[in-house]
């Protein structure tokens, strides 16, 4: 299928492609749903971000035990998104700081950006998806 | 008394705020949901939480705080109670009203 | 003590669904009574047996359904916000010439005087939703 | 059918209704179906209270006009709520200063309680249905 | 120029959809292409044929496959957001076991892929939702 | 430049101030649905729009204000479009982010 998709979408052209997150887990579907298209949109060999700002970095958090809502943790998936060559990951400084966390209380490597340094990065992008 | 429900995280939206303004002193709030960011310390909001603490009853739902990985977060003061606790804290006060 | 519970939002999308559930099954294991669970606003589409969630996921409307015939539970999902969003009955289905039906075993659909007549019979009405 | 209800719902209770609409209309359905709750259990003759506070104040401004938006305008029905013996409209004092708005900014007569006001009408309520 | 859009929400719980619906006329009007309507989360439920809306309501699943018809649109609901919310067409419902569909006229379901590629080919991608 | 849309109540949901903190300068914003309520003057968000307006480009959606009864209470310096405008506004820049 992703081959199929691959000559009917791409036709060579590669664009940049921001996902920016920016809701909790759990609490509503965005975050699952925003990765399964990270996911699917990885066999499309484009260059792609994923930013998480606010409330978004909560889906990175360590520690996720899901079992007493009865929902599947879906947060070992972002480990998973480097086998996909998905490895751009950025995380906004001032929200991590509003939340009086650090990039080590997440459950992947990121880069952390003012948010300056992250209005420039999204500023370059051609295709700004947001969840 | 009055339980209050919240759901809402509180760095996204007013309902905590909401709630904490129009809550009556000596009643129970219960923060469930992406309420439970409001359960935790060292945030923008910690100080609004711990201010609201000295004349409120705060909960969180332990299932809720697990499920985000946050449950060494947790301000003191705070009760974890689970979706047992919840139907009891409904039973005991004289009706529920969720700040959604 | 009778309990109603009102479910204001659809299945996956927000956790009010899922917290729902959860109480009712917490209540009904303390040997409290569900007088009616009611469905509103996007609620009503947890009345739907045309989903298919992914095999490693909660079948949120199953999981209602089972639930309700155990404990013979009145799931009421809203007609008016139901119809506003499709979801029907075989009846409703007829009287509004839909060539179909979607709503699940265990609810049925009725008007939103059992929301306001569930809050003058229970003791206490816990709202679930967004 | 109302008549069927009061006698399979009332049984001759009176209990305390508080409706609380915190929610801006249109651009989401809330508001509408808050009030379509209010109009049927208008019929059960209980004791009922409708409080607007936070961006629920604004469903009840003047000039609506929603042609543009291909969306029916309901403001006009709270205007007949008096005539189900819906009398009791209660909007806070604080919502309406955040917005710089007034009772005058609003089509029907209310009565405009401070927070604490509100807190004490709330916590007589037997039953709080939150929209 | 070349436009995909992307709708997020259910019809009337949220304005998302008639904004954008209100935005695709308006650039259809000024000549522009829509590749693509992409239709994701709650959003797949703009596409089941069996609402019924109040008289002196909009309807927007019949607006939608109207403005499909008259500029043959691409209307694509998200087979697994569609799966989570109980959306099918007969395809679907047979592969599922499902004994109904519901999918409207006009729409069709398929992968996200067709979200991705849609970001690939259009120059712009204009996103309505909560 | 990106045109940034926000479609929520600025007193209820934080995505117009995330929205101003995460926009470059010289950018387009555009409130639509809820979000015009952002428009408004003498309310207690009307400073930081007002101060937002100094660096960026403010549009709100008519029919949207109309609809919500709000037409004589936008802020000076606001520029009122239809839905015509918004496409132009989305053709004229590189992307559009919409402030979910």
């Amino acid at each position: 299928m992703s081959e199929e998709m691959m000559e009917e979408g791409g036709g060579g052209v590669i664009k940049k492609f921001c996902y920016i997150n920016r809701k909790a887990p759990y609490g509503t579907i965005y975050a699952l749903e925003s990765l399964e298209v990270v996911l699917i949109g990885a066999a499309f060999e484009q260059d792609v971000s994923v930013v998480f700002a606010d409330d978004g970095i909560y889906q990175l958090t360590k520690g996720q035990d899901t079992a007493g809502i009865e929902m599947k943790n879906f947060s070992p998936t972002y480990r998973a998104l480097e086998m996909y060559d998905v490895e751009k990951l950025y995380v906004e400084k001032e929200s991590l700081e509003e939340r009086g966390m650090t990039a080590d209380d997440l459950i992947v490597p990121v880069e952390v950006l003012s948010s300056a340094q992250l209005q420039d990065l999204m500023e370059d992008q051609d295709v700004v998806l947001s969840f | 008394m009055l339980l209050h429900t919240v759901n809402k995280s509180p760095f996204q939206h007013a309902a905590l705020g909401s709630c904490l303004r129009l809550s009556k002193d000596g009643s129970a709030i219960l923060l469930i949901e992406d309420g439970v960011y409001g359960a935790l310390k060292d945030t923008k909001i910690s100080a609004d939480i711990e201010n609201a603490m000295k004349t409120k009853k705060v909960y969180a739902l332990e299932p809720d705080i697990k499920a985000r990985g946050v449950q060494d977060r947790v301000l003191d003061g705070i009760t974890l109670i689970d979706y047992a606790g919840f139907v009891d804290l409904a039973a005991e006060n004289k009706a529920v009203e969720a700040w959604l | 003590m009778k309990f109603g519970i009102l479910v204001s939002e659809g299945p996956y999308t927000h956790q009010a669904a899922d917290s729902a559930y959860l109480f009712t099954k917490a209540a009904l294991e303390k040997g409290h009574e569900i007088y009616r669970i009611f469905f509103y606003h996007d609620g009503v589409n947890n009345g739907t047996r045309l989903t298919t969630p992914p095999q490693d996921e909660r079948h949120i409307v199953n999981r209602w359904s089972e639930l309700a015939e155990k404990h013979k539970l009145d799931l009421v999902v809203c007609v008016a916000a139901a119809q506003r969003r499709g979801i029907v009955d075989a009846d409703e289905a007829k009287r509004n010439g839909k060539d179909g039906d979607n709503l699940a075993p265990g609810f049925r659909i009725s008007g939103l005087g059992q929301l306001v007549e569930a809050g003058i019979q229970c003791e206490r009405l816990v709202t679930f939703g967004d």
